[in-house]
């Protein structure tokens, strides 16, 4: 779950870690008037959660509350990159000496929180790990004892800080840890975090930070939508089914990521372009079936869909009843191959037969017949 | 022989009174493994099926000195608890099947594990099956047979598919372990792989692995770097999974362009391990690169 | 370092542990509206940091307001245990149905956290501990991991709790345990915990809490002299020096506590009666040398002074310097015993007998001198 | 031979460029004491005497890999940290030398490296000694001699005082541990104690105790159930201290009835154990109950 960046700012503040002076703005009259108190060049974030928004022209600069005031008329009410931007973040522009890169995530492969830091800050990270390897020190941290005071100061020496701004990075590390640990958060990144202007002391000029979805139970104040969802995908969500919307015309609908995921493959190996990603999790009952097939009609444009179950918890008979009652209720007739084995298996296939459902054993066979007529 | 679970195998189940607990109580005794209690806080006294239920898991452990592993059903909140109530009480393998457990939670307790020498399965993961000797898991028993193949892998129900494949073909499995689809997990396809080598009842491995995280590549690179002893075939699902998108599992997610399927796929193969495309491929593939 | 039983209180309530209604007062008229205020009988709690407050007349039950005024007027301004009362805490009188006990303190064999439960409490827990100590039950908890909660369970099941109070025990525990770590408390204890009047659940009637010393910069807030020091282990206290006031005749002064505490017994040995314990430290320079000596002399009734120091880190002719600008300004003329050996000795030697101080070399010698003088 | 330092030592000073760290460094350097490197952040290219300074104890392992022992000097709030970064980097052997470490701190290192089999001598203690040999503290090095005696002490100056007696004896010492003063130490006297039966170079034991704790109550049980191999003299200090008052060291109160002199006595004698009166017994009571 991205939080917004007025939202990470907000915790880098009260953890105090230095940002540059500035104010969330829902109106370009509020922009101007935050500029005028800031007195000085301002620049103007979009508060939105995609990627990019900086190259999509969601970013501006402007040298004065006047031209704040027009930059903001824009960008209010904008759309950039698909979604609406109802509020900038209006910050001093800060002209930095040096730009570093600090960020915290979850290492998977070692099992620990990797301290990420560099020396060459405000470009992309993945840029820079092409690009100069060498210049990103990476640490360990063990989760259970934590973020110790000597791992940031030996950090802060590897990117080649020394004196104050050594020990501010120092206690910058430790506050940025902290939040990182108090919210749960699965990356926490500064980049750029700059050696400022006139004072030279550090100043954390972005701040983002993405909290682990599981955790957001703790956290309900981060619960959002995530905007980058399309209307069906954001549909699927709240109906507690993982779905994802691609932009072919073959519906998948399967038990398990695994198996739906391996499904799209298969169809595709056979030339078909699946319409969406559908998995309505283990043990579903008739009614998660119903709703999940429901959904999968939703989007227009398909030519077939397939529906392949694996019973395990899942049961068949609670599959077939689910799938009969759903397209009783459809006006959208597209075709359905369904493939079903498993818990129930004869019970299913009866309550199938008769709706005049086919069925298939073979997942690789239904998925061939599916993209067959998917071409008719 | 078999890995982690099997015939010695002396379980407790944690959360053995909810939903999920009961019913794959009732499954595993059905299929036979050896499910000597189960605990739930404030249920002592009371019994699913033939199992006593204590009310915690230092108490079960003392009417039943035998028990060396667990399983986990409670709810995500209180996993981590449960897993440190197994750690403490001596149990040396805790399968953790609870869904949506915090990664700051897992990763605590994977760490506490290890500095403790005790192998956690999981979170988020259908359990370990050796057939016909014990199931400690969720998945559907009937599927998988006795034999010599040793499974591993992030999914569920592609497991089932694939032991379906490999019986229908009469390929039975030494154990399929069902490691989980979160990023941080307990085992990884690298640990239980290197179980396999050592197995003497395995002689053949497949690995399923699936997008996000660099595990299959960092496979691929052991085995370029060390070889292997047995033969071994690989799957990886999301080839058709879009950058960006969270696939399902909490770990299936190309991010910042890294753990792809094709990413895994190239690295697997430049290190001399075959990867199937299609399920039904993967018998004749570990036929023919059988010693 | 003892802290208040409002400021344990304080804490637990903002904890959300459950406490009887209840304030501070620091005149019968606050005693009185407070009285008035809760409306059921009242205890009185007298303020100060001593043991067996109770039994010494400090804690006081009124069973109404006026009653309260009246025993209030007896207790502000009284001396109990020799400690002027300046404060009391008025609680509501809650008739517990059963009393139970519930700690933290440090393991010193084990290094864990010990948390300590009994289904008995209410009495004192040494007492418990000789009466029936198949009642105490002891866990140790990892003070990396901290309490878990199973290990809370635990506890609440084997003193033979169930349903709801078990549960509240349980969320009691990590509550303290949270207060216990956060503090740097080495005790944290409710005595009794209370399953209460009228409504069954748990109350917190009691509640101590001492801080470690050594952590004390960390919560200045709970900096304060201790209340049970002479006016001279106050004075030698603030100046740094580890001081404590006996009721024998012979003053005595050493580098190091170990080597104090055997200076005193050796003392005794031959038949002296220490006036003091004082530890000048270590690598001590002739200024605490100085003040150490000044201070001893405070003492009255003084028969004859042992000055042990075997120099290490510690210098014998900055002790000796020191000692011999105390001597010169002091009117006291108790007789002085010296023992001086080691670093820099034949320097201090010679400034000694300039001076015309006698030294020995042994230290079971000179405090048998030290002795013979004190009877003289 | 010796316990924990001798000639195969190579220290390395954390907080090497402090007053105290100084100082100590260069008597530690006259006793001959091999110290190849110090740590101070932000001092790095400085030197004390011949000792080169590094910025972190990673820096001075990756120039120094042989040592294998760090003494530390740093203020009590950042004791903590050095003692994570000496576990951290691969030290075996970490002497706290810092006084007023709070004990949370303090009990949460020492669990942290007992699961690392780090040794942890101190906090709030004068350091080692293995007389010339080795000496890893504040001791004044004069004192002691070398010998046969292990000698192990709660206590800095009452330690000297007894190898003082020692030496002008005869006796000299294989090793002198000072344990430390306060209520939660690495190692106790029951794990040192246990060190010098299994050394070689240690035919006697001298013990020297407090007031406070139990663990020389502790000492006395296990030689009860155990025996002692090696002959032990102890000497208890705190007689005359009246309870609850603190007599110096943190862990010198004599608290709720707890911890006096008396039960300290009372219990080594009943194990057998002769426990000295007088600093200046010590010497015959060892060649008394010499083998």
């Amino acid at each position: 779950m991205k939080i917004h960046e007025y939202q990470a700012r907000e915790l880098f503040q009260s953890a105090g870690i230095p940002v540059p002076r500035g104010e969330l703005c829902r109106t370009p009259e509020e922009v101007k008037k935050v500029a005028t108190g800031i007195g000085k060049p301002v620049v103007i974030k979009s508060q939105i959660l995609v990627a990019g928004r900086g190259k999509a022209g969601g970013i501006k600069p402007a040298s004065d509350p006047s031209e704040a005031y027009e930059v903001s008329k824009n960008l209010l009410g904008a759309t950039i990159k698909g979604i609406k931007v109802t509020s900038v973040l209006v910050v001093e522009a800060v002209k930095p000496q040096k730009e570093l890169y600090l960020g915290f995530t979850v290492d998977r492969a070692r099992r620990k929180i990797a301290l990420i830091a560099s020396g060459e800050g405000g470009i992309d990270l993945e840029e820079l790990a092409r690009s100069k390897p060498d210049k990103i020190f990476r640490r360990e941290i063990d989760p259970v004892m934590g973020l110790h005071g000597f791992e940031a100061r030996d950090a802060a020496v590897e990117i080649g800080l020394a004196g104050k701004t050594a020990s501010d990075f120092v206690s910058i590390c430790q506050k940025m840890y902290s939040i990182f640990e108090r919210v749960d958060a699965d990356l926490l990144e500064s980049n750029p975090l700059a050696i400022g202007g006139e004072t030279g002391s550090l100043v954390a000029l972005d701040s983002r930070i993405t909290v682990d979805d599981n955790a957001i139970f703790r956290h309900p104040e981060y619960q959002q939508v995530d905007e980058e969802l399309t209307p069906l995908e954001r549909e699927a969500t709240a109906a507690g089914l993982a779905y994802v919307q691609l932009d072919g015309d073959i519906g998948i609908i399967g038990n398990g990521a695994g198996l739906v995921m391996a499904t799209l493959d298969v169809v595709a190996h056979f030339g078909g372009r699946p319409a969406n990603f559908l998995d309505m999790g283990g043990g579903s009952k008739a009614d998660d079936v119903y709703k999940a097939v429901k959904i999968c009609l939703e989007q227009e444009n398909l030519k077939s869909v397939f529906l392949n179950v694996l019973g395990g918890i899942t049961k068949c008979d609670e599959v077939a009843n689910g799938l009969v009652r759903a397209l009783k209720e459809s006006s959208n007739k597209v075709p359905f191959v369904v493939r079903m084995v498993g818990t129930n298996e004869e019970e299913g296939r009866r309550i199938l037969a008769e709706s005049g459902i086919a069925y298939l054993d073979s997942m690789e066979e239904a998925a061939e017949a599916t993209v067959r007529i998917s071409k008719q | 022989m078999t890995i982690l679970v099997g015939e010695e195998t002396k379980l407790v189940v944690q959360g053995i009174t909810g939903r999920e607990g009961q019913t794959h109580t009732l499954a595993m005794l059905k299929y036979g493994t050896n499910v000597v209690a189960g605990v739930t806080p404030g249920k002592s006294g009371e019994k699913v099926d033939r199992v006593p239920v204590y009310d915690s898991v230092r108490r079960a452990k003392s009417s039943h000195p035998e028990i060396n592993a667990s399983i986990i059903f409670v709810p995500a909140q209180f996993a981590a608890d449960a897993v440190y109530e197994a750690i403490d009480s001596g149990i040396d393998l805790i399968v953790e099947i609870t869904e949506h457990v915090p990664v700051h939670d897992s990763i605590k307790f994977i760490n506490y594990a290890r500095g403790r020498r005790v192998t956690i399965i999981g979170p988020n993961c259908p359990g370990l099956i050796s057939p016909s000797e014990s199931k400690v898991g969720i998945m559907p028993g009937h599927i998988f047979s006795k034999g010599q193949v040793g499974m591993v892998s992030r999914s569920g129900t592609l497991t089932y598919e694939i032991a379906w494949v490999l019986t229908k073909a009469g390929l039975g499995q030494s154990t399929a372990v069902g490691i989980g689809g979160d990023p941080i997990i307990g085992r990884d396809v690298l640990e239980i792989v290197d179980m396999f080598e050592k197995d003497p009842g395995t002689s053949s491995i497949v690995a399923i692995g699936e997008i996000g995280g660099d595990a299959e590549e960092r496979l691929a690179q052991k085995v370029k770097r060390d070889g292997l002893k047995k033969p071994m075939v690989a799957f990886i699902a999301g080839r058709e999974a879009p950058p960006g998108k969270r696939m399902g599992h909490a770990g299936a997610i190309i991010s910042m362009g890294a753990g792809t399927a094709k990413s895994k796929i190239d690295a697997l193969e430049s290190a001399g391990v075959k990867v199937a495309v299609l399920p039904s491929e993967i018998p004749s593939l570990i036929r023919s690169s059988g010693k």
